[in-house]
């Protein structure tokens, strides 16, 4: 299945929730969609087989912040990719569990490191930090040392 | 899908046999390894020892010969500070920010000789820096015996990497393929201000400083400030390590490819 | 030839000793010298050999289990401390002898010392009754088979107390597999046993070891003696049977909350069970100090040969123990205690009915004939 | 007895590694589990940030350190593709070589963790003697015997030292005699099948639906094996098997792996022989110079702008010994990536703990988990 293919499956389901489909090297396609229609975009690509949701992360790009999933059709046995940008002040999607629950723990990390929230997930607590950690580490804005401290250690002259 | 099934079936249950098998492959077992057990004595007997080698093999029923391929551990580093020249490769390749150059008695007052200082503590072997080391002179050898009871004792000094070097242990001889095309040091010439900052400070000694022609002065425009001569870099003696780079003012110089 | 037996071992040593006081000591030479003195200590030095003899046996069935086990995995074992690390265990004996024993905060104390010490009483005292040559046990007790095994199963009882007492979860599931467990397997142990005892006409170990003299228990009591080993791996709670210390899952079962002594006791309880196992195993079935007669003379009149000859069937035992731990994996709890009333049960009691069996028709081929009653 | 809550881990027998399984016990029977995970945690993903695309590829073997070489192959895949480079055909090869000896280790190590879960206690021994000849092998080519550092993005790093093959042939005609011995041990055994067999049981349905991969969905009878689904590398040119079980328990996990790690010794047979007899370059030609290569740093901005670094994301996702793992690294221009995310199998496989492991007992839980082959340096990152 090529990126017009799915284009094709999905665009009349989804109708303007759908941004875009792009075709994506590895994948049937990279699926852009609208965050409000998350739902939807989750029900029907998995209605078009792809049953086995691998991942979900996130990325911080500093003005807003983007959320892909990769599912996998056993069928097709291709991946798709999923992504939608969130705004930064308010980072919040709905939890694709209801569809595939093996979001769980993938997007308890996704919450964890990029402070991206899942509006109804079943348990949405630290994963991998310690509990009451109070960063996102996987922000652009958590430095893990000053470039400063780096420089200083190696120049030499 | 049939066709596909290659794992196999449970073999049959024999109740009679219910222990037997296993038994009996244990006791097969112990019956080789009652004149060859596989492991050697370690302090006794060493992988790394060429004198083991021969024996080892023979005595251990390995099918590998053990010692030969030792000669590529990558353990502590032999330093022949003697070839050294001092260009901070290794320290700008290393992940673990654990070398640091220090100087070591030798070079003139102005610029002295600075070597690597290894800190075995942070240190995660992987080779990097003798990759780098355009002169070949940071190599890893086979040692890998490290406990001392003092943290402090983890750095090594270059003095202490030297005797590494010269207590002879066999070498890493693997090194990194290196691309063909290799970028080269360029020059932006108008940022250029003849400062002579890396022509001082290159370890190799390949760039030179030549005059260039000082432009007339036109009425109204200022000539910048600065000394007429530019550096030009011998491509061929560079060991690309940057140090002009770093050590430009003006941020002039920069990596690429002549046209 | 005068037959050198333990108690008069024990005797001269005892004797030698208050002769030796009472030359230094001129003024006490006739009341040290007294025979009920000697007497009196040769008691005392009889324990002390009992208990430096098992001692030492005990360790040294560590060091064969070590090196045994070593080989099957296809490596050494010990090799450092002494010749072929024979002195390693020693090493951790005294390793373990200086560390500090933790004592859990929540732990009761009184259980928390006392069960592993009366674990490991309980398991020397069974050396006291277990007969090692002719002449070389201490008297002659009538029931010394259920003594011993009286004895023996007391264990259940102090693991239970120490793992109770640790205040832990895995101690507690430990203490019980174990109590659960032992109970299980103490009773085909015993109709097993009972198949010895009815052939063997008496629960006297020396006389149920004289009984062999034609031919040993094992051949023709082979049921009794399958049924004999697994209830004694179960009871000494050895792979496969190892579930209260089941590593994997329960850490360290009964013993996870000891450490130092405390825990060197519980080891060194735990193999002297299983030197006693090992030797029961010789006694009861294997001919004890006795050797077959088409075995030369020369093999077996030389002095102690009676205990030289027991020691290696024991250690041959105790080998195939190691045998069987080296190359089998751990049964559950429901499935060992489902084995142990369906099948050893009914086994146990088909062996009592073999003895029974045996003892009417007399002669077996191609064992031969039990001695008449009375030798 | 009331049910309770007991912790197993972090430090606990049954935990190869730093994780912790919370679970609910009522007797010996178990009534939830809840895994907790987090206690191996560097923070992998946020250190990459910071780092040359070559030097990411030290952090992958911590990734997972029973299986290095295949998280190696699945960053360098991703990088190369978000950096637009391909490997030549050797580097290939080569990369399958060390894949499947990776294969065939890590399932070892599984082996010995397995049957010591279960109280196996001397083919521990043997799976790791075995294994030691691998990283024999890995020493003599890479200089390392776990974390190797061997892959490039562009290629590998040396090529094969003179005589590997032969010694790689003669490790194969070893082992291949050895799975039989293996399995001796473990089918031969009534007590294996006794505590194996419809232990842990998870169906092909619900593996899917929880993320499940690797061996334990082969287990369950769904063929899923991305070396044929979506063959990468040079996996297309090879000639082997996807290992199949149709039991979905503990026993089916075990014959996948073993027949996994035959179908690996036939993988690299026809690898060797190809390596024997075509030779050429190891790394990509057309490399740039500051694709990882040592330069001075230098703290001034716009230094970095003088140069056109291309853009692009890379996407990959390789069959790991463990299951299915996938990598997605984005450049957006610059020495070091944007971000690196990584998908672990092992990570999705005990999310879904409380799915086969309710319901059986406590001393089932080991040889459950070790079935699962969990390294927790993969899980945490």
């Amino acid at each position: 299945m090529e990126a017009e293919e799915l284009s094709r499956a999905l665009a009349p389901a989804l109708g303007d929730r759908l941004t875009a489909v792009e075709p994506f090297p590895g994948t049937a396609g990279r699926v852009r969609f609208r965050p409000d229609g998350a739902l939807d975009v989750f029900r029907r690509i998995h209605e078009l087989g792809f049953t086995h949701l691998s991942t979900v992360g996130g990325i911080d790009w500093v003005d807003h912040r983007e959320v892909f999933y990769v599912a996998w059709s056993d069928a097709l046995k291709q991946y798709v990719f999923l992504s939608t940008d969130l705004p930064a002040d308010s980072p919040h999607i709905e939890s694709a569990t209801s569809v595939w629950p093996s979001a769980d723990w993938h997007e308890r990390e996704t919450w964890e490191f990029v402070g991206i929230t899942f509006d109804h997930h079943p348990d949405l607590r630290h994963l991998l930090m310690p509990d009451g950690y109070a960063f996102h580490p996987l922000l652009r804005s958590f430095k893990l040392h000053e470039p400063e401290e780096l420089e200083v250690k190696v120049r030499h002259v | 899908m049939a066709n596909d099934v290659t794992a196999t079936e449970k073999p049959e249950q024999n109740p009679v046999l219910w222990v037997v098998r296993p038994m009996a492959t244990a006791a097969r077992q112990f019956a080789k390894s009652l004149f060859r057990p596989s492991t050697i004595v370690y302090p006794y007997e060493r992988l790394e020892d060429p004198k083991f080698r021969d024996r080892l093999e023979v005595a251990s029923g390995k099918p590998l010969g053990v010692g030969a391929v030792w000669d590529n551990y990558r353990g502590v580093h032999a330093l022949n500070i003697a070839t050294c020249i001092s260009c901070n490769l290794c320290a700008f390749s290393c992940p673990d920010i654990c070398i640091e150059m220090v100087t070591v008695p030798g070079g003139d007052p102005k610029h002295p000789k600075k070597c690597p200082a290894i800190d075995y503590g942070k240190c995660s072997y992987c080779g990097f820096c003798s990759d780098a080391c355009p002169e070949g002179c940071l190599t890893m050898t086979t040692r890998y015996e490290l406990s001392t009871p003092k943290r402090a004792e983890m750095v090594y000094s270059p003095e202490k990497l030297y005797d590494v070097f010269r207590s002879k242990l066999p070498m890493n001889p693997i090194r990194l393929a290196r691309p063909a095309n290799e970028d080269a040091i360029l020059l932006d010439p108008p940022l250029c201000i003849g400062c002579n900052a890396c022509a001082r400070d290159c370890p190799t000694q390949c760039i030179t400083m030549l005059d260039i022609p000082k432009p007339e002065s036109k009425p109204g425009e200022k000539l910048p400030r600065r000394i007429w001569k530019e550096p030009v870099v011998n491509d061929s003696d560079c060991v690309r390590c940057g140090t002009c780079i770093s050590v430009c003012p003006k941020e002039c110089l920069f990596w690429g490819t002549h046209k | 030839m005068s037959t050198v037996t333990l108690y008069s071992v024990s005797y001269d040593i005892a004797s030698l000793i208050l002769h030796i006081l009472g030359f230094i000591i001129p003024p006490a030479n006739a009341a040290l010298t007294n025979g009920n003195v000697i007497t009196g200590l040769a008691v005392l030095v009889f324990g002390v050999i009992l208990l430096a003899a098992s001692m030492l046996n005990t360790i040294l069935l560590i060091w064969w289990e070590r090196k045994l086990l070593g080989r099957i995995m296809d490596r050494r074992g010990a090799m450092h401390v002494g010749y072929a690390g024979l002195l390693q265990n020693f090493a951790d004996g005294f390793k373990l002898f200086r560390k500090t024993t933790v004592q859990p905060r929540e732990a009761d104390a009184l259980g928390f010392f006392s069960g592993p010490t009366a674990y490991m009483v309980t398991s020397f005292l069974l050396f006291g009754i277990l007969p090692i040559s002719s002449g070389w046990n201490s008297g002659i007790l009538p029931l010394s088979l259920l003594l011993a095994l009286a004895i023996f199963s007391f264990a259940p009882l102090f693991i239970f107390v120490s793992a109770w007492s640790s205040n832990n979860k895995y101690s507690l599931m430990g203490g019980m597999r174990s109590a659960a467990q032992m109970i299980a397997y103490e009773v085909p142990l015993l109709l097993a046993v009972v198949a010895v005892v009815i052939v063997a006409g008496s629960f006297d170990l020396t006389t149920i070891v004289y009984e062999q003299q034609n031919y040993w228990f094992w051949g023709p009591l082979f049921v009794a003696l399958i049924v004999f080993v697994a209830g004694m791996l179960a009871e000494m709670e050895r792979i496969p049977f190892d579930l209260p210390e089941a590593e994997a899952e329960l850490v360290e079962g009964w013993n996870t909350e000891y450490g130092g002594m405390l825990f060197a006791f519980f080891m060194l309880a735990d193999y002297l069970r299983a030197l006693v196992g090992s030797i029961l195993v010789v006694l009861l079935f294997l001919g004890g100090w006795t050797m077959p007669s088409w075995v030369p003379s020369a093999a077996t009149s030389f002095p102690l040969a009676g205990i030289f000859w027991f020691m290696v069937k024991t250690y041959i035992v105790f080998g195939l123990f190691v045998w069987v731990r080296a190359s089998l994996p751990r049964v559950r709890t429901d499935q060992l205690l489902r084995v142990g009333w369906n099948r050893m049960i009914p086994l146990s009691l088909l062996s009592v009915f073999l003895a029974a069996l045996l003892v009417t028709v007399k002669c077996v081929w191609p064992f031969g004939c039990i001695p008449s009653a009375g030798t | 007895m009331s049910e309770m809550w007991i912790n197993m881990g972090p430090q606990h027998p049954m935990t190869h590694g730093l994780w912790n399984l919370r679970v609910r016990l009522d007797g010996e029977l178990i009534k939830d589990v809840d895994p907790e995970v987090g206690y191996l945690h560097r923070g992998i993903e946020k250190i990459s940030e910071d780092r040359h695309y070559n030097e990411v590829i030290t952090l992958m073997d911590r990734c997972c350190y029973v299986a290095g070489f295949a998280w190696e192959h699945l960053y360098t895949i991703a990088a190369e593709r978000a950096l637009h480079i391909t490997p030549p055909e050797r580097a290939e090869y080569l990369r399958v070589l060390s894949d499947e000896f990776q294969r065939i280790a890590s399932h070892l190590m599984w082996y010995a963790a397995f049957v010591q879960d279960i109280g196996l206690m001397s083919p521990f021994l043997y799976g790791m003697r075995d294994r030691d000849l691998i990283l024999d092998l890995y020493q003599s080519y890479t200089g390392a015997r776990m974390t190797y550092e061997y892959f490039r993005v562009g290629g590998v790093r040396s090529d094969l030292p003179p005589g590997f093959t032969d010694q790689a042939r003669k490790v194969l005609d070893w082992l291949t005699p050895r799975f039989n011995e293996y399995d001796q041990l473990c089918l031969g055994s009534d007590i294996f099948h006794k505590r194996c067999d419809n232990l842990g049981v998870l169906k092909a349905n619900d593996c899917v639906t929880h993320g499940v991969t690797g061996p334990m969905i082969r287990s369950a009878g769904l063929k899923r094996d991305l070396r044929k689904d979506r063959p990468y590398s040079v996996y297309r040119q090879l000639d082997f098997d996807v290992a199949l079980a149709d039991s979905a328990d503990v026993t089916g996990r075990y014959l996948v792996r073993m027949e996994e790690m035959r179908q690996s010794v036939r993988i690299l047979r026809q690898v060797v022989d190809w390596l024997d007899h075509h030779p050429g370059p190891v790394i990509a030609e057309e490399l740039p110079r500051w694709l990882g290569a040592p330069y001075a740093p230098v703290g001034k901005e716009g230094y970095l702008l003088k140069r056109h670094y291309p853009k692009g994301v890379g996407f990959s996702a390789v069959e790991e010994p463990h299951g299915e793992a996938q990598a997605y690294v984005v450049n957006e221009g610059g020495e070091h990536p944007y971000r690196v995310k990584f998908r672990s199998p092992v990570f999705a496989n005990i999310s879904a703990a409380r799915q086969y492991m309710v319901g059986y007992r406590v001393a089932d839980i080991p040889p459950i988990m070790g079935s699962v082959d969990v390294c927790v340096g993969e899980v945490d990152r």
